[in-house]
Parts: C-alpha cells; structure tokens; sequence
C-alpha cells in the first residue's frame, strides 16, 4: 500500500545503511527481550524502550479487553515508517512491532525501541517513532468496557 | 465472471461495524458517487462517512470525483487509532 | 548525605503518593526483567525504559572495560533523585538503578523505568530522571582503552 | 585515641588516583588550608583540586574559608560521571 509515502517524504533524508532490525505486526504476544536482544549492539551507549499497554481504564470507565484490527497493508506501512525513523536520527538499531487480534488489560499492544551512542537522539527518536507509527499505522482499536458498552477509539 | 460494472468495497474496523459486512460491492463511478450510494443502503455509513479516508486501488484517494472504474477496490479506513 | 538537598528542593512540587517502586546502587548486573516487572500496573498505558550500557567507543577510541566507583551517599542520591521526579511528574511507577564496580562492552551501567497513562508525561520523566542521575549521582567512571591508556572521564 | 587537631580526607576516583591514598589525615583550619596542605604534600593533587567538590561533614560546602575543626570529615569529590 503506498498510503503514507506522500506522508513519509517530508521525513527521509539521507540514504545511510539502515538500523531497521525487526518490524512486525503480529497475531501473538509482544516479546520485549527478543526485541530488545535484536538492537544489542556494542556502538550503543542508550537504548530507549517504549511499550504501549492496555490500561484498565479510559475516559473514567473501566477497561475489560480490546481488540485491535490491523489493515493488510499494516506491515509495509510500519516498515516505511521505521525506515524514515532510521534515515532520519543517527541511530545504531531500531526494533519496533504492533500487536492485533485481541488483548488483555497490561498486555502490550506497541513496542518500540531504537539504539543510538548518545541519549538525547535516542529519546527523540524514540518518542518520533512511536507518534509517526500513531499517526500513520492503519490499525484500529474497539475497546469493551466493564459495563458492557464498547467503542471503536477515534470514531465515536 | 466477475460483474464488470461494479467495484468492491472493504470496509475496516467502525466503517464494517456500520455496513455489517468486510466488503460489498457497488456500481463504479465517481468516489462520492460509490460513498453515497453505501450511504443509501447502509444508514448508520452516513456518521462515519466523513471520518474515513479512502483507497482507490491501494493509492490513498483524496479526490471525491476521482473516476472509480468497473473492477477498482476501494478501501474505506476510519481514524487510525494504533499503540 | 545532603550534598543534592538544595539542588533537589527547587524539583519537588507536591506530596502525592510517591511512584517510586525501585530504587538501587548495586555492584551486580542490573537485572531488566525484575525492573519492568517492578512498574508493572494496570493503570499504565505507557512505559518507557532507558539503559545506558557501556559503549565500546569514546573520542573516537576503542573501550576495552571500566569501572564505575561511587559515593558511599550514592544509594541515598539516587532515592532523592527518584522521588523528585515522581512528585514532578503524573507517574504511576518509577524504578532506577545504578551498576557500580567492573563492567564490561554491553554492561548495562544505569536502568531507568517510568510509567505513566500517558506517554508524553513518560518520555518526559524518564528524560529527566536519567539527566537528573547523571547531575547529581555521586558516581564516577574509569575507563581503560585497547590502547592501554585510561582515564577518569569528565576529570581529563 | 583519635589524634585532636585533625580532620580526615575521603577522595574518591581522581582524586583519590592523584593522591595515591583512598583516606588522608590533615591538620584543622579552614577548608582552603587543608586543600592547600594536601596540594603541597601531592603535587598530582594540584590539577584535580579546581575540578572537585566538597563535603564537610556530609554536607556540600562551597565556603573555601569554611572552618573545618578537628575531627571533622571532608569528603573531595571529582565531577561525576554516572549512567
């Protein structure tokens, strides 16, 4: 799908060797150690991790599950986007990975994490990867909450 | 063999809750002119319509008088909420 | 000790109930697992983690090992520094810890983990904690290159 | 018994490297004194000196004519340089 490419244009700019060490959108529970074993790299001086969980409440209601519901093209836009994230920060590894299918309240539905030799680029670009994945990745949420109610999230 | 006047439709996420069904099909056209016929069979399309933003052939599609020809898919995709 | 009291007072800006969970200046490998597991609640929608790991490089010359020495007020410090944070930030859980004593390339040497419903308020805290650390923490590095040559870093 | 008319000196990393000892004894006075009797018996020390801060008892002292009475503890710490 080439949905964000007009999006992501704006953000590449260089065409270094790329840090991109897994992307996926996957059926199944996150794994953080697997991720995090797969941007180990002795360059690294900061590895900053951010994992995105089901919290128990929202809106002042209380949470029971949620499933989120990925387009087909989910995995090739989460690859571009980690591309531009790559190309766009001085990063040694990047890992980042989105879960569908349906959770349970603490299971994690997003983790990124990317590696850099210095602390202030990989905040940044910690903390881009994961509003650019926000903003651009087709992926749905339908929250049913303890009294029996649900919403699809942003479209109600 | 396929029906060479009619486009297929997926719908995702509150744009399949409101039609109740992951695809139909409808008579090519324009992009608005598919949107309203959804809008006609399928009432509760009507709030979620201008929320949606579309595929036309896996190319996002931001032109409502964009020419949807016999055969096209359109992707009809609510507000991301991924993370 | 008192030395970062005064530093300290000018963060502190409410007495909530304090998020601190974990708090440690150990002359052992930091143990990530049991960190995130210490931050772990259901109210949390964003957790964010920084390791700062020995890096195999610095000025441009290869790390062979080093060591880190600390204060004997260093644990006290870093609780000082953790609970200034908390009553700083909206936190559901914080835990740091800071590695003393030999380590090697890939070692972490500092873990910092906050959580928050939020992940602007997370990013922001776990910034803040890891900078803060660093100002105040009495600890100090010793770093011995392939070269044979060694320093004490920041005291060149 | 404890000798009555000095104090002792903790150095730690740097410091303590240039000095050569991890705990020094140093007779009472001001803190600048005592610095300056340490400067004279390690030269080493002369260049770590500007760089460190001190305690005095535990407690930060920027006061270079702070008196340091005997039986007190000073603590000389280099920059740090933690995570």
């Amino acid at each position: 799908m080439v949905l964000p490419q007009a999006d992501l244009a704006q953000y590449a700019n260089n065409g270094g060797m790329s840090a991109v060490r897994l992307v996926e959108v996957v059926d199944r529970p996150l794994n953080l150690e697997v991720m995090q074993a797969a941007v180990r790299d002795d360059r690294a001086g900061a590895v900053v991790t951010f994992s995105g969980d089901v919290r128990n409440h929202d809106h002042g209601k209380s949470v029971d599950r949620l499933t989120y519901e990925g387009h087909p093209s989910a995995g090739d836009v989460l690859q571009q986007v980690a591309e531009s994230i790559a190309a766009e920060f001085d990063l040694i590894a990047l890992a980042v990975a989105h879960r569908v299918g349906d959770l349970a309240v603490g299971d994690a539905a997003l983790i990124a994490i990317v590696s850099s030799a210095h602390r202030d680029v990989a905040f940044a670009a910690c903390t881009a990867l994961v509003d650019r994945t926000k903003e651009l990745l087709p992926v749905w949420k339908h929250q049913v909450f303890a009294d029996g109610t649900d919403e699809w999230v942003n479209c109600a | 063999m396929p029906d060479t006047s009619t486009v297929d439709v997926h719908l995702f996420a509150a744009a399949r809750a409101a039609v109740g069904e992951s695809s139909v099909t409808a008579q090519a056209g324009t992009l608005t002119a598919v949107l309203d016929e959804l809008c006609e069979r399928f009432p509760s399309f009507v709030a979620v319509r201008p929320r949606c933003s579309y595929l036309l052939n896996e190319i996002a599609c931001t032109d409502a008088q964009a020419a949807v020809v016999a055969g096209s898919r359109i992707d009809v995709l609510p507000p991301f909420a991924g993370g």
